[in-house]
């Protein structure tokens, strides 16, 4: 059970990460909440792969006995250039939306409705 | 065993400064809180035997994605719900 | 009513992640041929002694193409944001 | 007996915790902008330890990248704090 | 606005010291960790130090934002390109056509642990190559963006 | 054996000056204080900790001739360098960028800084 | 007559052409506005005809698999890999040729039209590589095999849409919609990697097939297979999760809408792919069937009531998008519910299903052409709102044609398209479960109301003096409408051999795993 | 032929009409829909229409006081004034069913937070519906 502690982590971040997406009233909060989640999922796709006793998934003079699994590895190198892709443009949209309504609060971004 | 408390240690960090993040009304703050969890997760993926990503958390989570947040703080408001 | 309604959503949310740590192993995979397979000829095939590198550029290289796609994308839509708008109608 | 290696690390892991608490209490985001430079610069003997503890000299890259790095954020910062961004 | 001299002269300093370990990260990435999104993103880190370092204004006389754009673009073609030259070898499209041919990069790998050379992994090193500019163009721009929004602002 | 000792007394002393920058960040009443203990202390204690990695790689290089060695021990220098530069440049922005948010010192009765920026 | 060398590597070409033109365009525009358009106009032609051979191979040869990277397709699986599929394989059974059909066609009639219709705004060149960005992702997303490669074009999807119905900064409205649509689909997506890293984690395989082929329902899976369905659900628009439709399709450029629809047509792809081909039978069908009814009727009901009050055009359109996506809901849905009974499916589980599926090409079509009509009518009055319309029949009679084609077709009115579709779910739907088929024929008598009263305020009454030197659209928007009006016209008239040749095969290739798994893995 | 097209064949030949187009006859599961003959029809409606058209009063003209309406000696009023616009429309439709709008429109808040709780819920019901349901 000890052992499982990156994958509870993984279940106490997101669970962090989504209060602070739906709590915060501020978008910028609302961004870290989601650099946050992504980080989380990232955690997970790597604790996938740890093995016990493994060393990095490279050929070097180091002794090579039991490696860790690379591909959860390259996914999450993937996942992590999606990230700052995302949050790039998401705070680009914060900022254009600063400039035109005055304010970067959720309750007041609202009109669109209906 | 050693190991096994680094790890413990490395991610109630982890969970502590996610919970700043939720914490702090002053923005800064919060995107340094945000600065201190990529570093952590960086270093947890260096505990977890994945320099590779390591190396790109560290290099775009803690060095641009901070800069970025924090030049939009700037563009934007720095308080969240106004000036304290 | 908001407020409770929220509370159980997270309770149910919480409960369902939970069975990730509670049925997968961290540190032992249950299975792993793939990744073996990886190990085992990344290097007389790829011909790189990175196996990350190699999947990521060889087995998966199409995956890193989309990625690569998905940064641009970012920068072309953070510079429509940051367009200047001089000699253009707009809405 | 244990690696000494794991012991210096986890001595400096438990010192990265413990700036978390200036992190936290930090009454002027100056404050937090120190803690967070300290934390870099921990964190650079962290990794460079942890990677010898591990017998992986490959590993050292992750920490001069680190050291590089985290440099610029840390001048982001002070360069918002001064008013001049 | 520019920031202290003491500040300048430092990243004077780095600037080129970081690029030449951005480019290391990006050559190397077949062999030790690395590769180009993380050599890529160390050098457009370096470009983040200037911008930093220097006032806007005078940031934009060094980085222009087109030519940081066309460095994205060229990246990115440069790497589906190595996946064309497959289809025009005649093999799939992202088919490692250089692995183990004698060619450029196409030394073979002895089996286990080695510290490998320089000359191996086929297309790898040139698709890190591409991606590593694509990723320094791209990271470099959304930075320049932003801060270009800042200005706007203010006039 | 020379050797294992070096290692042991440089890795202790980069924890103890370590420990004593984090004990000044957290005890110190200001921000220049703290500053002041922080940025000293770690990199002092860091580059002791560099120092002993250093010695370690020579030592092996020296007992077992493996040129591996000389590449960890090459790398961690150019980390302790690179650390040295960015950290003093680091802390001089910080302390300067909180200068002009208008943080004063509160015990300083000379302030150069003030009287020489407009 | 065409070449082999494309027939052979029409998957990876599919998407190297807009790509590469995407790459490039921000290049070509600083030359001159008309080479641009040139290129841009190529680039797609170029692409939609290579997806059309594709799509005609498929259908007339069988599945077609693409192996990147690999010399054979043999070498996708070796031996050492306990039968594991180690590379991204692309994989076009007639369910995603049909979606290639659907972008191919859309996508070019598009592109027509956008060259006028945008022509005097700023930011060009980054319109149009969001374009072939957005096409990009849609063409990859309907036709990937590797269930992360479909994260990954899910991405670009999301960016690229993202970008462009911001596309008109200047009020702060559109980034609104932008900001919402782009928040939501971040955590969708994000959802979705979660599910990827459970079944990685379980079964050590990231090809759809192989994990079809594995797949044993336990907690984990249930796990995943919800937070993917309820993604895409949320993508494709189905109420309760349906408020960024709206906003979304409203704020952004009008051709940008259509293509939208063809996106959230892309999800609901995904959505089908991942009950029927990833689970299938080893899902409890009834269970997740009725989830998906459930939807697709609140979709229906909900959608076209909240229509009928808006008085913004587009708005009212975008709530029958969300109410159409309902009946493919409702057709797929059923379907599914009867999935575990051979002899509910024969007798009118496949019907539905068919019914549905010939619901998303006809909605595509029809829907798209209603969106581009009042991008047209807005180029021309400048404004949405619908108060303020009148007598426009006088001037635009090309747009009114159009528009009485596309809004005929969406009401089910018999000659057109969407009779066709709506009769094979309400007869299918009607044996299923009577009720269901009531609630159908009601909203869509309902949807007929609404587009009377828009076609009443547009085009109807005498011709208003403020409208009085409006001239008809330009001739390639026209020409983009044309296309689809056309499709539109042909699908009602002949609806037998369509169904029969496009649709019967997508519907049996989407239920039957067992061929999905053994294109992969072999006679397994 | 394809497979699927023979099993569809053999399962409903007895049902397919010999007669009518195969190309434009679509089988639905309880009958047959044919678009052809209801364009013939409308043609042939359409042709009677005109029929009846061309039989009508011949001394019509366009344009002079014969084609002015007459309201009892009051002016005619301006042409923009009569157009019933769209939000007039479908009044008593929305009176009638004022309850339900009047509970379904503040639905829609335009709250970012509430879209988010929406999906976050709705992924919650399915998750337990869909795990006791197994």
């Amino acid at each position: 059970m000890f052992w499982n502690l990156p994958l509870i982590a993984v279940v106490v971040l997101t669970i962090i990460a989504l209060a602070i997406i739906v709590f915060k009233k501020n978008l910028i909060k609302v961004f870290l909440g989601i650099v946050i989640l992504e980080s989380a999922v990232n955690l997970f796709l790597i604790s996938l792969g740890y093995r016990e006793g493994g060393i990095a998934p490279i050929y070097t003079n180091a002794p090579s006995t039991a490696m860790v699994l690379p591909t959860p590895q390259a996914l999450t190198l993937t996942s992590i250039v999606i990230g700052v892709a995302t949050s790039a443009l998401l705070l680009s949209f914060a900022i254009i939306i600063w400039k035109k309504y005055g304010t970067i609060d959720i309750d007041r971004i609202r009109r669109l409705k209906e | 065993m050693i190991d096994l408390v680094i790890h413990a240690l490395v991610i109630a960090g982890l969970v502590a400064s996610a919970l700043m993040v939720f914490h702090f009304r002053d923005l800064l703050a919060a995107a340094l809180a945000a600065g201190f969890f990529s570093f952590l997760i960086s270093l947890e993926f260096y505990i977890l035997q994945a320099p590779d990503v390591a190396i790109s958390q560290a290099a775009i989570g803690a060095g641009l994605t901070t800069a970025i947040f924090i030049i939009a703080i700037r563009a934007t408001t720095r308080y969240e719900g106004g000036q304290p | 009513m908001r407020k409770i309604l929220t509370t159980i959503i997270f309770v149910v949310l919480a409960t369902g992640l939970c069975a990730i740590p509670a049925f997968l192993a961290f540190g032992e995979p249950a299975a792993s041929e793939m990744d073996q397979y990886f190990i085992g000829h990344g290097q007389s095939e790829a011909a790189a002694n990175n196996i990350v590198t190699s999947i990521v550029f060889d087995y998966r290289g199409f995956d890193t193409l989309g990625e690569s796609v998905v940064l641009f994308t970012a920068v072309v839509g953070v510079g429509l944001m940051f367009r200047s708008m001089k000699g253009g109608k707009e809405q | 007996m244990i690696d000494p290696w794991y012991i210096a690390v986890c001595i400096l892991v438990i010192l990265v915790c413990l700036s978390l608490i200036r992190l936290f209490l930090g009454p002027t985001a100056a404050d937090r902008a120190v803690a967070i430079d300290t934390v870099n610069t921990l964190s650079v003997a962290v990794l460079i330890l942890l990677g010898v503890a591990y017998q992986q000299i490959i590993f050292i890259d992750v920490a001069i990248v680190y050291a590089l790095l985290s440099f610029v954020s840390t001048l982001y910062i002070a360069k918002y704090l001064g008013g001049e961004l | 606005m520019r920031m202290s001299k003491i500040v300048r002269t430092g990243a004077n300093l780095l600037y080129p010291f970081i690029l030449i370990f951005g480019l290391y990260v990006i050559m190397h990435g077949h062999l030790t960790p690395g590769g180009g999104f993380q050599g890529g993103a160390v050098v457009a880190t370096a470009a983040a130090l200037v911008i930093v370092a220097y006032s806007y204004d005078e940031v934009t006389g060094m980085l222009k934002k087109t030519a940081m754009k066309a460095r994205e673009s060229i990246g990115l073609l440069l790497f589906i390109g190595a996946g064309i030259a497959a289809l025009a070898v005649g093999a799939p499209f992202f088919y490692n056509f250089l692995a183990n041919s004698g060619l450029l990069f196409g030394m073979s790998v002895p089996a286990g642990p080695n510290p490998g050379d320089l000359n191996t992994a086929g297309v790898i090193p040139i698709m890190n190559i591409a991606v590593g500019i694509e990723v320094w163009g791209g990271l470099a721009v959304i930075l320049l963006y932003m801060l270009s929004g800042i200005r706007k602002e203010e006039s | 054996m020379i050797a294992d000792v070096l290692i042991l007394a440089c890795l202790a002393v980069g924890i103890f000056f370590n420990a004593l920058g984090i004990a000044g960040l957290l005890r110190f009443p200001d921000v220049y204080t703290r500053m002041h203990a922080t940025t000293k202390m770690t990199t002092f204690g860091s580059m002791f900790t560099a120092l002993s990695v250093i010695i370690y790689g020579v030592a092996l290089f020296l007992s077992s001739g493996d040129g591996q060695y000389v590449t960890l021990s090459v790398h961690t220098l150019i980390a302790a360098i690179s650390l040295a530069f960015t950290n003093a440049v680091g802390s001089h922005a910080i302390a300067r960028g909180a200068h002009k948010a208008g943080i004063k010192p509160a015990p300083a009765i000379v302030d150069r800084l003030e009287e020489f920026t407009p | 007559m065409i070449p082999s060398f494309i027939v052979e590597n029409s998957p990876a070409l599919m998407v190297i052409v807009p790509l590469v033109a995407a790459f490039i365009t921000p290049f070509i525009g600083r030359i001159s506005s008309g080479i641009r358009s040139l290129w841009v106009g190529g680039a797609m032609a170029v692409t939609s005809a290579i997806t059309l051979i594709l799509a005609f191979d498929v259908y007339s040869a069988g599945t077609r698999l693409y192996v990147f990277g690999a010399r054979a397709a043999s070498a996708a699986i070796p031996p050492d890999s306990g039968g594991i599929p180690i590379r991204i394989i692309f994989e076009v059974d007639p369910m995603s040729a049909l979606m290639l059909v659907i972008t191919a066609v859309s996508g070019f009639a598009i592109v027509l039209y956008s060259l006028s219709s945008e022509r005097s705004h700023t930011g060009l060149e980054s319109y149009y590589t969001l374009y072939l960005l957005m096409i990009t992702g849609i063409l990859g997303m309907v036709s990937t095999g590797d269930i992360f490669n479909f994260f990954v074009f899910l991405e670009i999807l999301s960016l690229a849409s993202a970008g462009l119905i911001a596309y008109r900064i200047d009020g702060g409205v559109a980034v609104e919609a932008a900001l919402k649509y782009f928040v939501l689909s971040t955590i969708g997506a994000l959802a979705i990697l979660v599910a990827i890293g459970i079944y990685y984690g379980e079964y050590n395989a990231l090809n759809m097939a192989m994990i079809a082929a594995r797949m044993q329902f336990s907690l984990l899976d249930q796990v995943a297979l919800v937070l993917i369905i309820a993604a895409l659900a949320m993508k494709c628009g189905a109420v309760p999760m349906h408020f960024w439709t709206p906003d979304a399709y409203s704020m952004a450029p009008s051709s940008i809408t259509a293509l939208l629809v063809v996106a959230s047509q892309a999800s609901l792809y995904g959505l089908f792919r991942t009950v029927f081909s990833l689970y299938n039978v080893t899902l409890n069908a009834v269970t997740v069937g009725w989830l998906i009814i459930i939807l697709g009727v609140l979709s229906m009901v909900v959608g076209v009531t909240m229509a009928i009050p808006q008085k913004n055009v587009k708005r009212l359109m975008a709530y029958h998008a969300v109410s159409q996506t309902g009946y493919m809901l409702l057709g797929v849905g059923v379907g599914l519910a009867v999935l575990g009974n051979q002899s509910l499916l024969d007798a009118f589980g496949y019907m539905a299903m068919e019914g549905g599926i010939f619901h998303i090409i006809n909605h595509a079509m029809y829907k798209g052409l209603l969106f581009l009509t009042a991008g047209a009518i807005f180029l021309r009055i400048g404004t949405y709102n619908l108060n303020r319309m009148g007598g426009l029949g006088h001037s635009m009679k090309w747009t009114m044609v159009f528009f009485v084609i596309g809004a005929l077709a969406i009401a089910g009115i018999p000659p057109f398209n969407g009779f066709a579709s709506k009769l094979m779910i309400y007869e299918s739907v009607f044996v299923f479960n009577p009720l269901l088929a009531v609630i159908a024929m009601v909203v869509s008598i309902l949807t007929l109301a609404s587009f009377v009263k828009v076609f009443h305020s547009i085009f109807m009454g005498p011709k208003l003096p403020e409208f009085a030197d409006v001239k008809e659209a330009p001739m390639p928007m026209l020409l983009g409408m044309g296309i689809l009006a056309l499709v539109v016209v042909l699908f009602g008239l002949f609806p037998g051999i369509v169904v029969e040749s496009l649709i019967t095969p997508a519907a049996h290739a989407l239920v039957d795993q067992g061929a999905y798994i053994s294109a992969v893995l072999g006679g397994a | 032929m394809p497979w699927w097209t023979r099993a569809r064949i053999s399962a409903r030949s007895s049902e397919v009409h010999e007669t009518m187009d195969l190309t434009s006859t679509l089988l639905t599961g309880a009958g047959s829909w044919n678009p052809l003959p209801w364009v013939l029809g409308m043609v042939v409606a359409a042709i009677i229409a005109w029929l009846i058209y061309s039989m009508g009063e011949k001394g019509y003209k366009a344009g002079t006081a014969q084609a002015e309406p007459f309201i009892s000696g009051n002016p005619e009023p301006e042409k923009g004034m009569v157009h019933v616009r769209a939000g007039n429309l479908y009044w008593g439709y929305l009176e009638a069913l004022k309850g339900y709008y009047d509970r379904l429109v503040p639905l829609h808040t335009g709250d970012l937070h509430d879209y988010v709780l929406w999906y976050l819920g709705i992924t919650a019901l399915f998750l337990v519906l869909v795990v006791i349901s197994a």
